[in-house]
């Protein structure tokens, strides 16, 4: 294991103390065990409040943000594991601005139990709430089990509309239909080349050769559709892009964002050679890029890899997409 | 005597007691196929929810929701969760009121068995603590006295764990492994019939 | 090599086209084989115009520094290897707004030879021209030899200075001098845990074996001071935050701006572990960190570790560091 | 006849024909131990060049440093870069002017050298292109006829080459292998020379 850090027990709480270091601004730190972030200050009074959460070393998800127009609080577990109810239950008690909150994480087994149970406790204290889980990963499961699949990076897209729906001020109802309608909009596919290694456990989460790939693994190394050997750029997004036009066909005249990520180890460069492909595909099938989005959103720590996910837009989607947000991790507007 | 604030901070008590005790067979049983933090979490559990005993509320449901959360505090795994959803279940319906009776008890276990069964989506037959429970309610079923009921349980619970422990897991980490949990008995199954061992004190 | 490309030899310019189609707002292709990056538009008519130049492979430095209050124009090599005289004089022609040129880069053999090159031919038709090459990596020459030093992650914060005084107004000799007050001001220390590929190579820059770390090591892998084994990240810290002080020590009631950068492989979460001891090492000693840079500034593509750089402010430098400055990799005011 | 406009670019179409020829043995010269571009450097540099040359500008500093920098065009390795650093260092001595005597060249050219060591910060003795040209200019010293200058230069860089062959490189790539470059001609001391051939015609 080659990371920088020093008692792995302590590698997520180490991590958010220095997030919060360099960014009091942004985040604020509270809960059981410090493990909920927020934004600073009190909730915003009548806005419903988003919260998300899941396990730690996918920096900037879940955590990053939280920020005007997205997130307002994030319950944090360790590295790839749920947080508990209780902090949940802290994260949205620390942004219930008396207009209902709106759970949005991905969907994961042990963050759903989790979030359901908090979600009751809230509604026992006459808080109303409503679930919205990401499912963008078309690798995790077949067109007919749609909802069982899992949330990829996806989430930033549902966080974004939902977020500036909320900051709008429309209520609980609208912005749980948003973020769903956020979520049916969205598809996403990744591929990687390595492995990371969780600090706690201290080996690779999966092995897979030096000339090899494999095309829709998860960001826990979850299996994907297919392992193979590595192929040129052009290929690799050919390859994704068309799984993903066969999921959800974009056409003629569609407006659409994307979303081209590192897993981490990716370096930028890589990615614009993957962008350059990911527009040509589009511009041959006449749809128009709105706001392209090419870093690292959503990682696995060092892994290398790559993810990306399309938004099909429509004039609320759209808008909402543009309007304004902030966070450590992105402005927009 | 009916269930009540004192009688129910009485039975919490009591567990957290017997937890100090059995935590550590339930780490045991657990770490043989699983990742051997039950005994913890129930320790740490019940731990929290004795701290919050001396200050319940008087309304049931607020109560029991009260002891869920501080049970919750303690841990993130999956019998944790899963026993929080019972309690809720229970607070659920029992809100409002001061006082219930005895005999109240089975369906307010079906209710937390049905609540488990949703948030889990596990099935009776898995070899979860979900058989234990289920046994248990059909030996209640018609009791009145509490002391009887938690011996019925138990009676139920270990004809449960004995006769399933030669079956498969078939959910949760110990189902990755169905082949090898034959021959162990079921942590869950076990923390169960502790649990009950505890409310009878 | 496990890298997401096409032809090695197409990297760069497949990395430009990618760049250029994602942030047309920001950077416009010029000059000969496509190897100039400018801000879209003519000239600022009466601004002096700042252009650097180096290798590619370190996104976003330094071609992703163009931008307002920032950078003019960059010309662009092959990973790791100058760019052309001739590169470097279309990069000045095309930020030549009257009022005079910074060539202002890091120090490197070959572009130095080429910027001096290209700042004669400048001067051969009239526009009058200045060079401030940014040396801040202690790790490469000891003091005495101070002005040998090759440039790292530094070189962000000359740009900012130089670029905010530049985007203020101020004339060539001002923009000059205020650009070498900032390379003075500035210090940088790096590990790496790994190497990386260059595409054309198709093998690692260098060798460490897996439980080893070298301290001062450059971003093309240049020997550092200390190879050993791996140790903490608090550890890791003190070290480099020792040498810096060691070299232009900091004290009571300063004011500092710190730079905790990834090579690029490096995670997030580890920096931000990073980030928690250099808050610790400049609170003991009295000092004030002001704006904090944690992320991706100067990176090695794909390789592990991270650098420190120490930017000791006055008031005339905190201004200009907080100035407004706007690229696609970095936001500010 | 004097250093013009017409002279200049009648000068740098020879070298660049000349350059057609040439350029495969300087490749194969500098992969010995460095990169083997030396001969492409030369051969597209000079392409570039003699693309320019049909307009030149009268002033002969002007028309210096647009060859200079079409030579630049091509390709930014070492040869190149200080080839043209040659270059301008001529274009700034001879700025303004639309003529020079022949009998200026010596001067030109021991500007360039310095220029050449400034920029590359390498020295005489290195065996590089330096001691070729100084030892060319020292051969050129006194003379007026650009014929007679060019066999004098040719025959006092074949002297060097030959002289220095046995010795190690000291500068650049192939400085980086001292050792072996012992016994390999310097192939920036025969581009050199190819380049006087081109120059004679
Ligand atoms: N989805 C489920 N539904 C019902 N019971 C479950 C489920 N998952 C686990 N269990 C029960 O919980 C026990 C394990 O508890 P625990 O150690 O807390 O789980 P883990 O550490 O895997 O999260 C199992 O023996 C089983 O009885
Ligand atoms: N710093 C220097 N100073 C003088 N001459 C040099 C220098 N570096 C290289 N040369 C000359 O250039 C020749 C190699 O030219 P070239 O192939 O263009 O270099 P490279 O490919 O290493 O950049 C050498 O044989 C030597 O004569
Ligand atoms: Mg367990
Ligand atoms: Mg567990
Ligand atoms: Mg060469
Ligand atoms: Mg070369």
């Amino acid at each position: 294991m080659k990371k920088i850090l020093n008692d792995p027990f302590a590698y997520v709480d180490e991590t958010l103390e220095g997030l919060c270091l360099v960014y009091p601004e942004y985040y604020e730190r509270t809960g059981t065990g410090g493990r909920v972030i927020k934004r600073p200050g009190p909730a915003k009074k009548g806005k419903v409040g988003i919260v998300s959460g899941g396990g730690s070393g996918h920096l900037p998800v879940f955590t990053g943000y939280v920020g005007q127009g997205l997130v307002d609080a994030c319950a944090i577990g360790e590295v790839f594991a749920s947080p508990s109810v209780e902090q949940m239950v802290e994260a949205m008690k620390a942004t219930d601005g008396g207009a209902g909150i709106l759970r949005l994480y991905g969907n994961y087994g042990g963050d759903t139990m989790n979030f359901d149970m908090a979600g009751e406790m809230m509604e026992m204290e006459d808080v109303p709430t409503t679930t919205v889980k990401v499912t963008d990963d078309i690798a995790s499961r077949p067109k007919t089990e749609i909802e069982k699949r899992r949330g990829v990076a996806g989430i930033v897209y549902a966080y974004k509309i939902a977020g500036a729906a909320a900051w709008a001020g429309k209520d609980l109802a609208e912005v749980t239909r948003i973020a769903q309608k956020a979520v049916d909009a969205v598809r996403s596919i990744g591929v990687a080349l390595t492995p990371c290694t969780v600090p706690q456990a201290g080996r690779p989460t999966f092995t897979i050769a030096d000339d090899e790939m494999e095309i829709g693994m998860g960001i826990h190394g979850e299996p994907g559709s297919r392992r193979g050997k590595l192929l040129p750029a052009d290929e690799i997004a050919k390859e994704m892009l068309d799984a993903l036009q066969a999921d959800r066909p974009v056409g003629k005249g569609d407006r659409v964002s994307v979303l081209v990520n590192s897993l981490g180890g990716t370096p930028m460069e890589e990615l614009f050679i993957l962008y350059r492909k990911v527009k040509e595909y589009f511009d041959t099938l006449g749809a128009t890029i709105v706001m392209p989005l090419v870093g690292r959103f959503a990682c696995s720590m060092e892994m290398q890899g790559a993810s990306f996910t399309v938004l099909k837009l429509d004039a609320e989607l759209e808008e909402l997409l543009k309007a304004p947000a902030d966070c450590a991790f992105w402005k927009v507007g | 005597m009916a269930l009540d604030k004192q009688s129910l901070a009485a039975g919490f008590a009591r567990v957290a007691a017997h937890m100090e005790k059995a935590s550590d067979h339930l780490n045991e049983l657990d770490g043989r196929l699983g990742d051997g933090d039950l005994g913890v979490t129930m320790l740490r559990g019940s731990r929290e929810v004795a701290k919050v005993l001396p200050d319940l509320p008087d309304d049931l449901g607020k109560a029991l929701m009260t002891c869920a959360q501080a049970f919750t505090r303690a841990s993130g795994s999956s019998f944790g969760t899963l026993l929080a959803a019972a309690l809720l279940s229970a607070a659920k319906t029992l809100k409002g009121r001061t006082e219930a009776p005895w005999s109240e008890i089975p369906a307010l276990l079906q209710g937390a068995l049905d609540r488990m069964m949703a948030l889990g989506k596990a099935n009776l037959g898995d070899k979860t603590v979900l058989d234990a429970l289920a046994a248990s309610i059909k030996a209640m079923q018609g009791m009145s006295d509490p002391a009887a009921m938690a011996s019925a349980g138990i009676a139920a619970t270990e004809t449960t764990i004995a006769a399933m422990k030669d079956q498969p897991n078939k959910i949760g980490r110990a189902g990755n492994m169905a082949a090898r949990s034959i021959g162990n008995e079921d942590p869950g199954q076990v923390a169960w019939l502790e649990l009950l061992h505890g409310v009878k004190g």
